[in-house]
């Protein structure tokens, strides 16, 4: 038990912790985005997933591949275009509120048929 | 030593308001819980010695995005109203499936990951290298990229304003 | 005899001109038109029969002349359609038939059809008309005749239907082209099967009596009779559509519909001869390879012949009458060659059949002439219009008189010398035959002078009967004008004389000249028949009484049958209408619409069904899409990972 | 460019010049123009291919040209003609020619469907004059497209069930077709795409038990092929006039032409192997579709279902396999491509007339459009088959042919067929006599007015040419005959 303990605690953080970490978050963005209703849910569940996303990146670019900054500059590339997209989807949800007073993915079949 | 439980205490923040966050009855509670994990994934970058990353996803994300999501959030909802009606079906169905591909992609981890030795150097991301790395058009330089990233800020923005504004 | 070429060409040549040109002539102009045409050909068809009789006899044997001949179509290196000219004793004679016959009624109708709208039409047909049945009789081979045989048919069908504005013509003439097609369709299997097995069309080669020609089809027999008996019966079925023979004679009395001169040349004298014709050419084949086809036929035309002289006893049509006459007397014909065998005096049937056919192309004719211009006269075909007309109309009285003396086969007139060389040819073939035929000649003259009598004796004529007299005017009967009468004294001429012409001479069934030799006993029989025929019609029809009504009480049953013609007719309807029209076409429509066509929407609408339940999948609900793609693609990863 | 790529280039020329067109008059003038000039070419080719043939020249094709499209494929633009192809050629310009000035006053949007019009007849043409598997089945679609928006836009009735259920069916043919085509590019060695060059090399007759039936079939569709016919009816009864001429005198021998040229033709073996199943289905074809129109009651429906008769009659005598037989086929399909033309051309001008093809409501139309009668009546002798024109012609020969199999099962099935000419008298006479015969039905119909300039010359074109197949078939007889040899000495061997 306690050599268990020690080894929890000594050393370097293994790369899978990072990985089964990013794992649950994006799985619990998948489950926020499949679940919500709210477009606002939504979009912060996919914030969630590109999150998780970007850990990923940046974990296998230093454990794998320490010398190089491939996985460094996805990360920060998706962070800037995941604000992009934050912006232009909040525009679009307030233009949407502002049409239907609603921002319910449910409501949102005007385009339909 | 430190590292590790550095990691554990921030890897139980977001595993614990990932989840809180989308579960959340109110919106902006989620937002906030949203905002925590943004932090905690911060602090990691920073356990893995990305300090610029660091800055940028407590800039862009904590700082930025947060503030568009609470803006939009008072825009949209009164606050304290309750998000009403999730079917409890659907619940049950996506929260088995994110089981599911949980335990998939655990196993997955699981079954490779172990087996590969893991290797960590120690290594220090200075400045110049940043700079550099970012400001030239060599090979695994990424000057381009990042130009067009700053486009597609641009377009976003007008994008934005032209969406938003209004008629 | 190249010119015979033109025998053809003219008609031709004179049915393009007064059809196809879009020209309207004034119908004097079209009459003479058609009429000096047939004329010429008349005149030329008599110069090539005086040519052929004395010209092309070869140690005593008439020759096969071809005098013209054309590939016209070529199937394969055996089998070819030719279009030619062959000239042998029965196509001269035919032609001279045909010629003289069409001659005199494009004459008779230059003042029967005065008046009528499309006279220009008409004169165009009867031209069609005359080229078809000449291109018939003088054909080469087996399917020229076919083509030819289609296009008199063709022709007749546009002449009975010439009022077409009138739907009992156009039923007739529907009628009337549908049987023979029927008919025709069995034609053309025999020829196939006959073409088939002999490699040949040619006349030539067939009626050669060549055994190797035939070899193949005698030797290949299925159910029971060699190919080539099956050939030539399906050939007579073709036959006995155009001649009305039993039980395809239906459409000879409604055919009646046409105008009378078109009756008179068409359904009297030549076309419905033609299977006769058809018999006599093919004749060596028929009696010297399939003789049991040959007696077939003797019985159907001995058959026909009694069964319709039994209906015209009763119709009250004349025209009918004559039709019904008309059938019997081809069945006399068929029975002749039925009964004939080959050469000197076993072919005494074959000459007495188209020396009968001769004769009574020119009586029969003169009949319908005749009755033609008392139609014309009282404007009705029925009995119960006329009467007591001989005062009115003496020509028409005289020369009808002569017809039906000639047709109830009293000599002098030329019926008697025809009629009497089948009646021996029968009674030599089975001398039931020859007492079946002899009684029938009876109730010949029995009917033809209930006819005469009708017409031209019994009651008076009273002008009040015919209130529907369309021409408004003149309600007493009078003399035809000069263009018909001429014809009917021409005809009547012929027939007085026809009965002497030493036929045998020109005629038999080898192409040797053969003299008759008249036997006294039949003869004496038959006249003796025949005049008791004749006494007990003037019993009863001279006077008007009451004798045949009670008379047709007493035998109720079969009189009513057969003025319905036994039923013949209700029972094609019967089986046309409601067999094939409502359980065959009708189940077929239906299938088609309903079986097939539904089978090719129900695949259409299941389709349609399948993308109604797939277009849920495309709700637009992004969550489930989400939900499906992550499913997907968990399940491709999976696939992936543990498949490979 | 060999002189044959005229045929397409005359039909682009015209779509442009209709593209520039302004006014009616203008589209008129075109379209007479470009019409005249490709009877004119299929007239001189007539003649240039009979001369070359009597010069002695005996290869299968005539004037080839050749030139690569696509390499990897090795698809080629090839032309060249036989005598089949020539006499098809004749038939397809023929009808355009006449299709054009039945639809002369064709409304609304003329210059639209006359550009559709050129469409389809480049399809035709272009299908008769390639050599190439791939080109041929390219101008096959082109000619099915064009159909759809014909139908759907100017027809009359029920259109777009029919326009939709006309090129679902023909569409679904044609994808059978493809797999048919592409089977049989790849079981030769994928090295070429000509069919001449195929026929040498041979598909494996385990792949031709496959490839046959589909694309015998895929041919078949569009040949009314029974039970795959059902577009027929309702396509050519919801088609403009032009359209129902160009599709039933045309469009459907595309099928039979197909049938043989590629079908049996590259995969003889099979053919004579499952001969016996599509004989069959022919055969009732032949029967039924006569039958089938006994009962119908509009013009259409009668002609549509005649067609079907007709062109099983087509298949039927290619199933023969004999030189008599097959020529026979290819004088049936001119001389059935002539008459529905001449038919659909006179139902058009009737309808045009009454308004209704219902023969319930008609009769006596002979009195008053005397010209209409008469053409009606001389195309109803010439489909029953009368001696003197086209039709007897093409049957006797496909009988005459038919007949010299020994064996009872083809005996049976051609007295079957020519059982079909009396059903054919039937239903024929039945239309004449209640419609252009008869008392007048409605007194309507008394002011109707014959024929004018226009519309008496397609007619005339086609009855001359009726009466001139049908008076001298000799020398189209020998011309198809002897191009039918090389093809039939395929099956022979």
């Amino acid at each position: 038990m306690g050599d268990i303990l020690t080894n929890f605690f000594t050393g370097t953080v293994p790369i899978e912790a990072y990985l089964g970490l990013s794992l649950i978050m994006f799985f619990c963005g998948v489950y926020g985005f499949l679940t919500r209703k709210n477009m606002l849910m939504i979009l912060i569940s996919v914030e969630l997933m590109l999150n998780a996303a970007d850990i990923n990146f940046a974990v296998f670019n230093r454990y794998l591949y320490p010398g190089q900054l491939e996985g460094f500059y996805f990360s920060l590339f998706t962070i800037a275009i995941a604000a992009c997209e934050t912006a232009v989807a909040i525009a679009i949800i307030i233009n949407i509120y502002r049409n239907l007073k609603s921002v319910e993915v449910d409501n949102l079949n005007q385009m339909k048929e | 030593m430190a590292e590790k439980i550095i990691f554990y205490i921030l890897g139980a923040i977001i595993a614990i308001f990932s989840i809180m966050a989308v579960t959340s009855k109110q919106i902006i509670r989620s937002a906030t819980y949203l905002l925590f994990v943004l932090i905690a994934t911060a602090g990691l970058y920073l356990l893995l010695g990305y300090n610029y990353l660091f800055a940028v996803q407590i800039a862009v994300y904590a700082g930025g995005v947060m503030v568009l999501f609470i803006f939009a959030i008072s825009f949209t909802n009164r606050p304290g109203e309750k998000v009403h009606g999730e079917v409890p079906v659907r619940k049950l169905i996506a929260g088995t499936t994110a089981a599911a591909g949980v335990v998939f992609c655990g196993y997955i981890i699981y079954r490779n990951i172990r087996k590969v030795t893991v290797l960590v150097q120690q290594y220090n991301l200075s400045p110049q290298k940043l700079g550099e790395t970012l400001m030239g058009t060599e090979k695994y330089q990424y000057l381009l990229p990042f130009e067009l990233i700053s486009i597609l800020l641009l377009a976003c923005i007008v994008g934005a304003v032209m969406i938003a504004r209004k008629r | 005899m190249q010119y015979t070429l033109l025998i053809l060409a003219l008609p031709l040549l004179s049915f393009a001109v007064l059809g196809l040109v879009d020209a309207k002539w004034k119908p004097k102009v079209a009459g003479t038109i058609g009429t000096t045409i047939l004329g010429i050909i008349t005149i030329l068809s008599y110069f090539a029969a005086w040519q052929y009789f004395t010209q092309y006899k070869v140690d005593g044997v008439y020759q096969k002349v071809i005098a013209f001949d054309y590939e016209w179509l070529r199937f394969n290196d055996l089998l070819h359609i030719n279009l030619g000219i062959l000239l042998d004793p029965i196509s001269v004679m035919m032609m001279i038939v045909i010629t003289t016959v069409s001659f005199m009624v494009n004459l008779y109708s230059l003042g029967y059809m005065k008046g009528e709208k499309g006279f220009q039409r008409y004169y165009a047909f009867l031209s069609l008309f005359a080229f078809s049945m000449l291109g018939l009789v003088m054909a080469t081979n087996i399917f020229q005749m076919y083509i030819f045989w289609e296009l008199v048919g063709v022709s007749s069908y546009l002449l009975i239907g010439f009022y077409y504005t009138r739907p009992a013509a156009v039923a007739a003439a529907k009628k009337a082209f549908i049987v023979t097609r029927f008919a025709d369709l069995f034609f053309l299997i025999g020829i196939l099967l006959l073409s088939y097995f002999t490699k040949t069309f040619d006349f030539g080669i067939l009626t050669s009596s060549n055994a190797n020609v035939f070899a193949e089809a005698t030797s290949k027999t299925f159910m029971g009779f060699s190919m080539l008996s099956w050939a030539m019966a399906l050939i007579f079925i073709g036959g006995a559509g155009k001649s009305a023979m039993f039980p395809l004679h239906i459409w000879l009395p409604d055919a009646m519909e046409g105008p009378t001169p078109v009756s008179a040349l068409i359904h009297a004298a030549t076309m419905v001869v033609a299977g006769v014709f058809l018999v006599a050419r093919l004749f060596p084949v028929y009696v010297v390879f399939t003789p049991e086809v040959l007696h077939g036929i003797a019985y159907v035309g001995a058959f026909t012949a009694l069964f319709s002289a039994i209906i015209a006893c009763v119709q009250t049509d004349i025209k009918r009458v004559l039709a019904f006459s008309t059938i019997s007397q081809i069945g006399f014909m068929m029975v002749g060659l039925g009964v004939s065998g080959y050469g000197g005096h076993e072919g005494v049937g074959y000459m007495s059949s188209m020396f009968h056919l001769f004769t009574h192309a020119f009586f029969k004719s003169l009949l319908f002439l005749g009755a033609g211009s008392v139609i014309h006269a009282v404007h009705s075909n029925e009995m119960k219009d006329m009467g007591g007309l001989r005062k009115y109309m003496p020509i028409t009285n005289w020369t009808f008189l002569i017809a039906c003396l000639a047709i109830a086969g009293i000599p002098p007139f030329s019926g008697f010398f025809s009629k009497d060389e089948i009646l021996s040819a029968s009674y030599s073939f089975s001398p039931a035959m020859g007492g079946i035929m002899t009684f029938i000649a009876g109730l010949t003259a029995f009917y033809m002078f209930r006819l005469y009598y009708n017409i031209f004796w019994g009651k008076e004529f009273k002008p009040a009967t015919q209130s529907e007299n369309y021409h408004g005017h003149g309600n007493t009967p009078h003399e035809s004008p000069f263009s018909m009468s001429s014809a009917l004294v021409f005809l009547g001429a012929v027939t007085c004389v026809a009965g002497l012409i030493p036929f045998g001479h020109f005629i038999t069934s080898d192409g040797v000249p053969y003299d008759i030799h008249i036997n006294l006993t039949v003869a004496s029989v038959s006249i003796i028949v025949a005049l008791v025929g004749i006494i007990i019609a003037t019993y009863l029809y001279r006077k008007e009484n009451e004798i045949p009504e009670k008379l047709a009480k007493t035998f109720d049953g079969f009189y009513k049958a057969a003025s319905h013609r036994f039923y013949i007719d209700e029972v094609y309807l019967f089986s046309t209408k409601k067999i094939i029209f409502n359980n065959i076409a009708r189940p077929i429509a239906w299938f088609d619409r309903h079986v097939i066509d539904g089978t090719m929407n129900g695949i259409a609408s299941s389709t349609q069904w399948v993308a109604v339940k797939i277009k849920g999948f495309q709700s637009g609900q992004i969550q489930q899409y989400a939900y499906v793609f992550l499913l997907g693609t968990l399940l491709v990863a999976a696939l992936v990972i543990f498949l490979i | 460019m060999n002189f044959l790529s005229l045929y397409i280039l005359i039909l682009v020329l015209m779509m442009m010049g209709l593209f520039l067109s302004k006014s009616r008059k203008q589209i008129q003038i075109i379209m007479i123009t470009g019409a005249s000039f490709l009877l004119l070419l299929s007239g001189a080719l007539t003649y240039l291919y009979l001369t070359e043939r009597a010069a002695g020249n005996t290869a299968e094709m005539l004037f080839r040209a050749d030139s690569v499209w696509y390499t990897p494929f090795n698809i080629h633009y090839s032309v060249g003609v036989d005598g089949i192809s020539v006499a098809m050629l004749m038939l397809s310009s023929i009808i355009v020619f006449t299709g054009v000035l039945v639809s002369w006053k064709i409304d609304p949007m003329p210059k639209e469907f006359f550009l559709w019009f050129c469409l389809l007849a480049i399809g035709v043409f272009g299908f008769f004059i390639s050599i190439d598997l791939f080109t041929m089945f390219m101008y096959y679609e082109v000619a099915l497209i064009p159909m759809y928006l014909l139908i759907g836009v100017w027809g009359t009735g029920k259109k777009e069930y029919s326009a939709m259920k006309l090129t679902l069916m023909l569409m679904g043919g044609s994808a059978l077709l493809l797999v048919g085509i592409l089977g049989i590019y790849f079981t030769t060695g994928g090295s070429t795409m000509n069919i001449l060059e195929l026929s040498k090399l041979k598909v494996p007759l385990e792949m031709q038990r496959y490839f046959f039936p589909l694309t015998f079939m895929g041919f078949g569709v569009l040949g009314a092929l029974f039970p795959f016919h059902t577009w027929s009816p309702d396509g050519h009864s919801s088609a403009p006039t032009a359209v129902s001429m160009l599709h039933a005198g045309v469009l459907m021998k595309l099928g039979g032409y197909g049938c043989f040229r590629v079908a049996m033709f590259l995969m003889p073996e099979a053919a004579h192997e499952m001969a016996w199943i599509f004989l069959i289905l022919t055969g009732i074809s032949v029967v039924y579709g006569a039958f089938g129109a006994i009962h119908q009651t509009d013009l259409k429906y009668i002609n549509a279902y005649s067609s079907v008769s007709h062109c099983g009659l087509v298949l039927f005598a290619l199933l023969m396999m004999n030189q008599t037989a097959t020529t026979g086929a290819i004088l049936q399909m001119v001389s059935h491509g002539l008459i529905t033309a001449l038919f659909f051309a006179l139902i058009g001008m009737i309808y045009g007339r009454t308004h209704t093809r219902d023969i319930r409501l008609m009769g006596g139309l002979m009195k008053v459009i005397p010209f209409l009668g008469v053409s009606y009546v001389i195309a109803g002798m010439a489909s029953l088959g009368l001696p003197g024109l086209s039709g007897f012609v093409a049957e006797m020969t496909v009988f005459v042919g038919s007949f010299q199999y020994a064996d009872t099962f083809h005996r049976i099935l051609t007295i079957g067929a020519c059982a079909s000419i009396v059903i054919t008298t039937v239903y024929i006479l039945r239309v004449v006599g209640k419609v252009i015969f008869g008392p007048m039905q409605d007194k309507h119909h008394e002011t109707l007015t014959d024929a004018v300039m226009y519309e008496r010359i397609p007619v005339i074109v086609l009855t001359a040419a009726i009466f001139g197949i049908g008076m001298f078939p000799g020398w189209i007889s020998s011309m198809i005959g002897d191009s039918v040899l090389p093809l039939i000495s395929q099956f022979i061997r």
